[in-house]
């Protein structure tokens, strides 16, 4: 008919989709479930980094680290309202989160066991991040699409101050250098799961590329941040923890070593070393919210001011 | 800058560990909003601490290597964050003293006014922030009315000290108290909650931050604040 | 004593974090017979803690002077202490282990014999005392059965490292779980539990603290327990 | 009556006075109000020295610090037992103590701000209450007097740790010393009024000594305390805190200073700087530990054992 036909040509012509517009529901559906699971993941996200907030080593880091968690809180509201133009409230997709029935990235169930692990998320996790995300900057749906492209300016920022963080350890005393290749170590491998399950396994794609809300292929995606990686850890010092890792003159791109997918599937089924930590945590920080939320609509409602 | 360090250590002091306390509701708070509000107030007071503590010496080795009765702040600041009403009525307090008190800094001319030029406008909003969240819980339900009820009165002994003497200041902390009084009441007024009766400090509990004796919590929040960096003696981070 | 370091500081250093987090129960048990028990438990194994790290080093250096990384006991001993029955779960865990463990090396000739003859009759204790409040919770009320049901589920997954090999023991550790699964599931039995379904490790969650590789929870346990004594460096006590 | 001149008679005669025997209701309330209160003392006195079990900064002061704070509740378990004897029991006294309506000794209002706080009550706290409790070990009442002479010996080997605890200190760094001499400034005041108000304003005194409940008057033990401690403090290598402490030849003892009684008053109050925190911290571990009494009943009705 005339209103998916006007759907597809926008889609072909790379016009964006607005609120307003038709779409199709299994279109809707799949933009709510994904970005409700990129905003959970960014409030879900702040713990491990929160984590030392009140414990970093110098003044000036501090700053850094809180203005860095204060920004996935205000991407987890931009996200939250871009949901919102699609018809899902944040209160009904945070219930679901609490439930165990949205998902948020499985790289949060990793735990942050010491301070270069700050610095070794903003390079490689908020660069993965970045790597999946400038893509969705061009995506088919316009308010996700504006949210992304503040979202990947803010992320971009964060990636460097990473990395600088690591430079400075690595460059630093040998139980920081020590430090810093310790946590290269751990969040590597996790780094590189996050693009997602090999292209021939992985169940959405097709349709989201088709739809324009994906543009690139996991493994793809996972090429690029590998490629991006490799002369950045050169430059600070640190070795990947991959013994197969080396250029492949012929594909003009780097080989790696095969990703222990049966570690994703743990963390995915909840068997993460966090995954309890960090659902119990959320959910204790909204059930003692929760008399706060009321008494602010209960004042709401006898002053007829908005709800903070 | 000599004439004004004391009075520069403790204002440095009181915004750091302010901050401190603030830091620890990240990813913690009742809703979104906070998480982000409460984290930008911790990083004025931080930004501020910074300035103040960098006019007496360098920042982290004061933030960082110092032993507790060595620290200044009123222990208003040290207060353990509790539920969400003694937050605010902590902030509350403070951010009407802070504005206050950076206000008149501002209009002088000694080394920490061109500081409190710079904090006077992020201070208001601080004070803002606190009188709204006093209305919400003060005038929202009877549960939220007595939580606020219970965390005024409980910090109201801690707020005397905010008022008395400090070296290397060209205010008169004294004369801040009635404005202060006279703004505090008229929130708590509108709040529908009382105005505590008891005193407003004790000699030995609160009152004695400014000459370096705090509360337990406080050894415990510099224990987890000061840990790493003493870790590595004259690592650079 | 040589060959059996590894093995002394690991050992060590289950006694010393678990000592430390029962230390933390100090003033708050639910009955005031619990605060003496759990403070003696915890004194026991402090006191097998300081034996096990002298065969290492110095035991004050060792306990104060490392990093996270550089401790060597399993994850369940530094899991936070929760409520009573999370306490009575992991002690329980703990306990049965070590009693087996003991008694093994007791009756072998290594360096670390004397110190498990000696300690294998307190360790009985600790286990006799985490079974009687095992049954007690697990056969009580409604409301303690679940909690003690929800604790033993959610520490099941710590309990598989206890079982590796360890360099420097001349016990079987991996020939202990056979015994140890059949005294907690009598216990369990008993105490109207059941046993968990679920996998008693993860490779990268619980079974990796003999490597160095801990909790989140654990790096503000060693802040809290070596600030002091970081403060001060070479100071004596 | 005969009763009554049995009583009176044994009390002349040192005789004790056990559980059976007769007694005068005054008698009975008296010492029930004293044995709680010292009980109470116990417990919440494990409060200001269990905030230092975590940080202690040797091991073997940590095992010492653990130790004595077992004691402490050992203590209180000596004393419920013994006013059971008087057919009051512990669950009474303790919904007494978390209502208010019981007292215990306001010297644990005070903080312990630094670790030389832990020696500071070893010294001059326990040696306080060990110059009050050593004439309590020829106290009228049998279980009573017979509690006191086990918690004395205790309370003597902890006096003795906490002051080489403070010798350690003010031998070791200057900031050690400086952390001794800072504990002792603000504890000898505090521990002066733990003999309670001077004779000439003591309520309960001229009844208690006639019962020999109480066998020194609070000034005369105060006297023998501060002369105990000065030459202590020479030794020590510490001063304390009153200019006008100094040998006077004629009395054959040290005249002090005036003590600030609008202080200890205050405290008596509640508004002492931790009289809030003690009674809070000591109701949620009573109100957190229900679940688990209510457990041990169950279990004990199920299984016919004695409760825990």
């Amino acid at each position: 008919d005339a209103l998916r036909a006007a759907f597809d040509a926008a889609v072909a012509e790379d016009t964006r989709i607005e609120p307003r517009d038709w779409m199709p529901d299994a279109y809707r559906a799949t933009l709510v479930r994904q970005m409700a699971q990129h905003a959970h993941s960014e409030i879900i996200g702040m713990q491990p980094e929160a984590n030392w907030i009140t414990r970093a080593p110098s003044l000036r880091r501090k700053a850094i680290l809180m203005a860095k968690v204060q920004d996935e809180a205000g991407h987890g509201l931009y996200l939250y309202s871009a949901t919102e133009t699609l018809g899902v409230g944040r209160d009904e997709l945070l219930d679901k989160l609490h439930a165990g029935r949205q998902r948020y990235s499985s790289i949060f169930n990793y735990p942050t066991l010491t301070w270069a692990d700050v610095g070794a998320i903003g390079w490689l996790v908020d660069g993965a991040a970045i790597t999946n995300q400038v893509p969705l900057c061009r995506c088919s749906y316009g308010p996700y699409a504006r949210a992304m492209v503040r979202i990947c300016k803010e992320e971009s920022f964060h990636q460097r101050q990473g990395y600088e963080l690591l430079l400075a350890l690595s460059r630093g005393t040998a139980a920081q250098h020590a430090m810093a290749q310790d946590a290269v170590n751990r969040w590597w491998w996790p780094s590189l799961m996050m693009f997602g399950p090999p292209d021939d396994e992985s169940a959405h794609s097709a349709q989201s590329m088709a739809w324009k809300i994906k543009r690139h292929s996991n493994d793809e995606l996972r090429q690029r941040f590998v490629d991006i990686c490799v002369p950045q850890a050169e430059v600070l010092g640190l070795t990947l923890p991959d013994p197969d890792l080396r250029w492949n003159e012929s594909r003009g791109a780097h080989d790696y070593g095969e990703i222990d997918w049966s570690e994703f599937q743990e963390v995915l089924r909840g068997n993460g070393p966090c995954n309890e930590e960090r659902i119990n945590r959320r959910r204790a920080a909204h059930d003692n919210g929760a008399w706060v939320r009321e008494a602010a609509t209960a004042y709401a409602a006898k002053h007829g001011e908005a709800q903070a | 800058v000599r004439a004004a360090a004391p009075a520069a250590l403790a204002l440095g002091d009181d915004a750091l560990v302010l901050a401190q306390r603030l830091g620890e509701w990240a990813g913690n708070a009742p809703v979104l909003e906070e998480d982000v509000a409460l984290t930008n107030i911790a990083l004025d007071l931080l930004g501020q601490a910074r300035t103040l503590l960098s006019l007496v010496g360098d920042e982290d080795e004061l933030a960082f290597g110092r032993e507790e009765h060595e620290f200044r702040n009123v222990q208003l600041v040290e207060r353990p964050n509790g539920d969400f009403a003694e937050t605010i009525a902590r902030q509350l307090f403070f951010s009407v003293h802070q504005e206050l008190l950076f206000t008149a800094l501002a209009a002088g001319d000694s080394a920490l006014a061109p500081l409190a030029a710079k904090a006077v406008k992020e201070v208001a909003y601080h004070r803002d922030h606190a009188e709204r969240w006093t209305l919400r819980l003060g005038d929202g339900t009877e549960e939220s009315h007595r939580r606020m009820q219970d965390a005024v009165d409980g910090l109201w002994r801690y707020t005397g000290e905010l008022f008395e003497p400090l070296d290397g200041l060209d205010v008169d902390l004294a004369g801040l108290r009635a404005p202060w009084l006279e703004r505090v009441t008229a929130v708590l007024g509108r709040a529908t909650l009382e105005v505590p009766q008891g005193a407003d400090r004790t000699p030995w509990a609160a009152g004695a931050g400014r000459q370096g004796v705090h509360t337990e919590a406080f050894g415990r929040m510099l224990a987890e604040m000061q840990h790493l960096h003493r870790a590595h003696p004259g690592a650079s981070w």
